[in-house]
């Protein structure tokens, strides 16, 4: 595409220095995220995973600048996060499209940075909403879109942006697995291409092993990063013998993520 | 004054209203059409029962019929039309100049900190002062022509579209501004096709509440230095003990601002059109 | 004692009422007094002829288009006249000394009240064309001084301010043709039901009234009493140099409720019959202070 | 009038402000505390100057001094203090009655669609009448004593806080009451568990305007068989020009309102408390 | 528990009869849901599967009585239903928490048709909370929550109310594998003790074979019923050699959610 600024394979960088974010309110304090450092070196792709209410959303909302961590600091290529920028593109978890544009609307809102003319304009939008399979639905608003497509409009709408950082929190949960599948295209097709520096929440752990370069776990509530992996499997990945590392790491993984004393009640879908 | 539609789930045409629980034939007969036909009708009707029953003189509650006649004879020898076409220019100037002063001053109130905080204590104290009080104020500043009658609508609708409009833009869901600084827009775009938009619903039922006004204080506007329009009317009728014209007047105030406010209501559900999808 | 209800405001033109409470002369007489204010006569004309007071104080204007548009109510007394009923007007415009020099001036009253039949009277005897414009009473000196309008024909409360806020430029034009008479109308209800009520009430105004004439200087204080500052005993008297204080009922009185009411009819605003001696003598009842005062009543 | 907050996504104490872009310090140094200061000192700056000039006599438009002076006059009297509990404790009633009763038949309308029917028309058409309008009427029907001015300040409070109550019980998002019924929460439940706190933000949208309504309507109210109060006094003050007492009352009213208004904002924020978290 | 209305077996009997559902707006009609038949027999547990934007969620709503069928009728136990009713229990997409009430406020909220006294009421309101593991957030009002929390505490306030069928839109979607595993055991339990009929949508083709007795696939919007299967297998299940027939079906249900010729692009969890 036109734009080349997150082609610069040294823009992107992300530090998570000590950073740790506190919640008050009148009942008293609630730490929602304990002491986390992590470095996301430019054109990575990382996925972090952990369980319900350990923090994810909130460490994305500060790295948005969203939320202000309550020690330590955020930086992006060298310059601390103090608010919300055009460097850092958020696939949001409620969608938060703006429901007074169409779905075509809210894409080219995004695409306005760039200064295309009129027919480039709708044109490039047209082919955003293809990507994800709603360029019959461009004149729909988004009270008259089903879950999914509101999250598909989402990621179409971030996308194109281009921005060198992505953060996407449970992109893909209301999609169904065939959707899901094409996104997974979509999204590595364009990360490939735009070299964008990715940090991706997910509950799934078949999903990170797809498509991210490092995979963080974190801990229950408060969170903290217990775990780390890299991953080297060239892609296009599957769960499968084929790729025997990933089948561990799943494993580890799914252990980490169970409390109690690991307990086998065969309900998991335990790869023979 | 508030006239903000959450966007429902489900909408569309088959959407089921969960709200009356009733009967569905009873509300189907009241449909839209027929519902102020009835409402009309039971006023009327317990209106000439009160005046047949003589509780007190004619003269002072009219019988829907005197009123009538009054509005008939107001009619016939061209003063309502004067009246009517006077004040609609007076209440229009003033509601054009309060509202885009009150939009204008909303958006500077609500956005810019700086002007928030030098105004803002000002206007809080400004809002519990009545147009009438500073009618004789008004005169003083701006005359006793059409200046001084704009001022005192203007006044009173400027401050309700200010407030209004503060609010909405105060209460931005955050979300969307996050997305869209998020997504690199500019201030200017942010503003115009995000903080306006989303603001809309509450300008609109500022703007909305600003014509009520328009017509509500035409009545202390045209109390000095007016020989025509319907407050003045109103004021001679008094003057002369013409208590039937009062009552016409006060109805065609009633069904006038009536009628302009349905025009708003629709104007802005088609512009904010998305609030109910 | 029964209780009356009486819609006065303290003003200088009726030293009967206040030198009457100052003696206390409606409780000797069993009157339970309950007095109500209003802005302006006619307001306490309109709750009189709502049933909520028994008597109201006002000049006769309003009296008049309550007569044409038949409501229920009499004049029982007229307690003064005021006889400085004057143009005024700004030395910037003119120097205001015939009623010709208010030739195609822009002229502010009050219009639908006495002082716009006054107007009227004197630009009509004079063959005098000026426009007329609306105004209320209270915005007529502001307009004034902003020359919104070049002269003025105001309620004579508002002279005394006119006259400062003008300073130098203030002049005046005393032309003749009218007098505002403070009259006291009681409702359909004491007329007909309540005649004692009334003659005890017209006794105790009565009294206050012989007692004015005797001591003008205690009518003064007592009035600059009520005003509560507004107004100082010298102020009053200056006033009362245009004020011809006395209870009476006459055919001055009728006379100018008729030529007022075939004003008012010729507006068009009522509809309503030329008005006759009689049909105006109808809403005049001179019952009462007769009773009370024969020798104040002069009507033929 | 607007005063609904969305449920921001965020919220908490670290949450960033997303709104006013502007120098940190520039909104640290106005914090709450000095911004009302900072804009008295202001509009008293600027009003000083004007009246300085001499423009306009100082009958017309006085000092502040001779305002502060008037203020005085009337403390030293008493009447200060005597209008202001009278005057406050007609608004008070009048506002109780009327936002009991507008909240009542804002509840009825909106949610008995018969009732809807048959009195919306009809509150439309009542909705562009000013009160001062009514207040020869308000006397022959409800007498010069308090009856009337109650009746003054209760329809204007009644019909704002009406409508208000009337939008926001029509316009509960659909998926409040889906969850209700779906829970198979008995009327009576779903009224006071759902559809009360739903269209509480609303509802309180409506009083705080009724309670400036309250205010603004004093005056008008005590045109008439009044004899204390500060509208009253607005009204003495006018017949004898006595600008300087005008302008310290209209001070006292604004004063007065901006108090109330606070303290009600201030209950309505704890009481409707999960709007802003 | 103490009610036992959900317990009479023969109560619960779901009817969707020749149902279609048209939305109407400016620029046309649209078909959100083709014309499906469908009957739920008492106490049993039924899957619906689907692409996004296919009328799952249309689906549910006509059966919760929120729409109206724009043809066909639909029964509950013979009545038609016309709007939203006790019988019918739905967990919400979009969680429908009361933002007024806390955690226990609304689940609370769900136990009072039960007449239980004061502290009965607090108990079983906190032991609802407690089995989806929110005990500790009790008093936190929904703004305080993250997705899947308040995923979790509208599922405990559906639960709690016992209703005799049960819908159910993605219940599952915000949560992480652990605890959505805990949910399942902890709706089978629910399910199997009081045995109301369950109507489930979901995107996980594993979740819906763990879980149900039938299993719909839709076809792509307008969505209809293009394959329906029985699974006998006993509980607890697992997607495991254990389960040969499972497997089975469940390579079936991928395929035909596939819309292209079955390219083998390898990136699905393809079980060996
Ligand atoms: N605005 C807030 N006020 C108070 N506490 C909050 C707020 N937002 C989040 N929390 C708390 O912070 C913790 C972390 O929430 P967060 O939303 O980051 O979880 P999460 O990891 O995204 O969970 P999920 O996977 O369920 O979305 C939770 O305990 C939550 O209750
Ligand atoms: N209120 C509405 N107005 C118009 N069209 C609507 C409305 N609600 C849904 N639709 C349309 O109906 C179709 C089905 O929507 P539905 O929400 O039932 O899908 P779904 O199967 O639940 O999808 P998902 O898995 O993405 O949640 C979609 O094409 C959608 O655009
Ligand atoms: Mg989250
Ligand atoms: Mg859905």
């Amino acid at each position: 595409m036109s734009s080349n600024i997150a082609a610069l394979a040294d823009e992107g960088r992300v530090e998570i220095d000590h950073v740790s974010i506190r919640f008050t309110s009148k009942k008293g304090d609630h730490l929602a995220l304990a002491e986390t450092r992590l470095q996301l070196e430019p054109g990575t792709f990382t996925a972090l995973i952990g369980p319900s209410g350990c923090g994810k959303s909130t460490l994305l909302n500060a790295l948005a600048g969203f939320v202000e961590p309550t020690a330590g600091q955020i930086r992006i290529d060298g310059r601390p996060v103090d608010g919300p920028g055009p460097n850092v593109g958020v696939v949001f978890q409620q969608y938060a499209l703006f429901p007074w544009f169409t779905a075509l609307g809210n894409v080219k809102f995004a695409l306005q940075r760039f200064g295309l003319g009129k027919t480039e304009l709708h044109e490039r939008a047209m082919a955003a909403l293809a990507e994800v399979g709603l360029e019959t639905q461009a004149d729909k608003f988004p009270g008259q879109l089903s879950g999914g497509m509101k999250q598909r409009v989402g990621i179409a709408r971030t996308l194109a942006y281009e921005p060198k950082v992505l953060l996407m929190d449970e992109p893909f949960g209301a999609l169904d697995a065939q959707t899901r599948r094409e996104m997974h295209d979509l999204l590595l097709r364009v990360w490939e291409k735009h070299k964008a520096t990715v940090l991706f929440v997910t509950h799934d752990v078949d999903e990170a092993l797809l498509l991210a370069d490092h995979v963080h776990v974190l801990s229950r509530a408060p969170g903290r990063i217990i775990r780390s992996y890299d991953l080297s499997a060239s892609r296009p990945r599957a769960i499968s013998r084929d790729f025997p590392d990933l089948l561990d790491t799943r494993e580890e993984i799914l252990a980490l993520l169970k409390p109690e004393p690991a307990e086998d009640r065969g309900d998991v879908a335990s790869v023979s | 004054m508030v006239d903000i539609r959450e966007t429902s789930a489900a909408g569309g045409a088959s959407s089921r209203r969960v709200v009356p629980r009733l009967p569905a034939l009873v509300a189907g007969v009241m449909g839209s059409v027929a519902s102020p036909l009835i409402s009309f009708v039971i006023v009327l009707a317990i209106w000439s029962l009160v005046s047949a029953l003589k509780v007190v003189p004619d003269a002072i509650f009219p019988s829907p019929w005197s009123v009538a006649s009054a509005f008939a004879e107001m009619m016939e020898n061209g003063v309502f039309f004067s009246d009517l076409g006077i004040s609609v220019s007076r209440a229009a100037t003033g509601f054009v100049i309060g509202a885009s002063l009150g939009v204008a001053m909303g958006v500077l109130t609500g956005r810019v900190a700086v002007i928030r905080t030098v105004l803002n204590p000002f206007m809080t104290l400004l809002r519990p002062i009545p147009a009438i009080a500073l009618v004789p104020v008004a005169i003083v500043w701006f005359g006793i022509g059409e200046g001084s009658k704009y001022f005192v609508i203007s006044y009173t609708v400027f401050l309700t579209v200010w407030f209004n409009t503060h609010h909405g833009m105060e209460y931005i869901p955050d979300i969307y501004l996050r997305a869209s600084q998020s997504l690199g827009a500019s201030r200017l775009r942010e503003f115009f096709q995000v903080v306006i938009p989303a603001a809309a619903p509450h300008i609109f039922a500022g703007i909305r509440l600003g014509v009520a006004l328009a017509f509500l204080s035409l009545v202390a506007a045209e109390l000095s230095g007016a020989s025509s329009g319907i407050g003045y009317r109103l004021q001679e009728s008094r003057q002369y003990i013409r208590t039937d014209r009062m009552f016409a007047l006060l109805i065609e105030l009633g069904v006038l601002g009536a009628i302009v406010d349905t025009i708003v209501h629709r104007i802005g559900k088609r512009i904010v059109h998305w609030q109910q999808s | 004692a029964d209780t009356v209800n009486f819609a006065w405001t303290p003003n200088p033109q009726t030293p009967q009422v206040d030198v009457a409470l100052a003696k206390g002369y409606f409780e000797d007489a069993g009157i339970d007094l309950n007095i109500v204010s209003f802005p302006s006569g006619r307001e306490g004309f309109e709750a009189l002829l709502g049933g909520q007071v028994d008597f109201a104080f006002m000049a006769e204007f309003p009296a008049v288009t309550g007569a044409l548009t038949g409501q229920d109510f009499g004049v029982v007394a007229d307690l003064a006249r005021f006889t400085g009923s004057r143009i005024i007007g700004s030395a910037e415009y003119g120097q205001f000394e015939t009623p010709a020099d208010l030739e195609g001036l822009q002229i502010g009253t009050t219009l639908g009240t006495n002082v716009d039949y006054y107007l009227s009277e004197v630009l009509s005897g004079a063959d005098v064309q000026a426009e007329v414009i609306n105004a209320s009473p209270v915005d007529l000196v502001s307009s004034l001084v902003r020359g919104d309008i070049q002269a003025a024909v105001m309620f004579p409360t508002f002279y005394a301010n006119a006259k400062s806020t003008l300073g130098d430029n203030y002049r005046e034009l005393r032309a003749p043709g009218y007098q505002v008479h403070f009259i006291i109308a009681a409702s359909g209800d004491a007329i007909e039901n309540k005649q004692e009520m009334m003659e005890v009430f017209l006794g105790a105004l009565a009294k206050a009234d012989a007692d004015v004439k005797a001591d003008p200087k205690a009518a003064m204080e007592a009035v600059a009493a009520n005003m509560k500052g507004a107004m100082d005993v010298a102020a009053v008297e200056t006033m009362w140099q245009d004020v011809d204080v006395g209870m009476e009922l006459d055919d001055d009185l009728l006379n100018l409720l008729v030529s007022e009411g075939k004003w008012i009819v010729s507006k068009g605003v009522i509809k309503a019959d030329e008005p006759t001696t009689e049909s105006m003598r109808a809403y005049i009842v001179d019952a009462p202070l007769k009773a009370v005062a024969p020798s104040a009543v002069d009507l033929n």
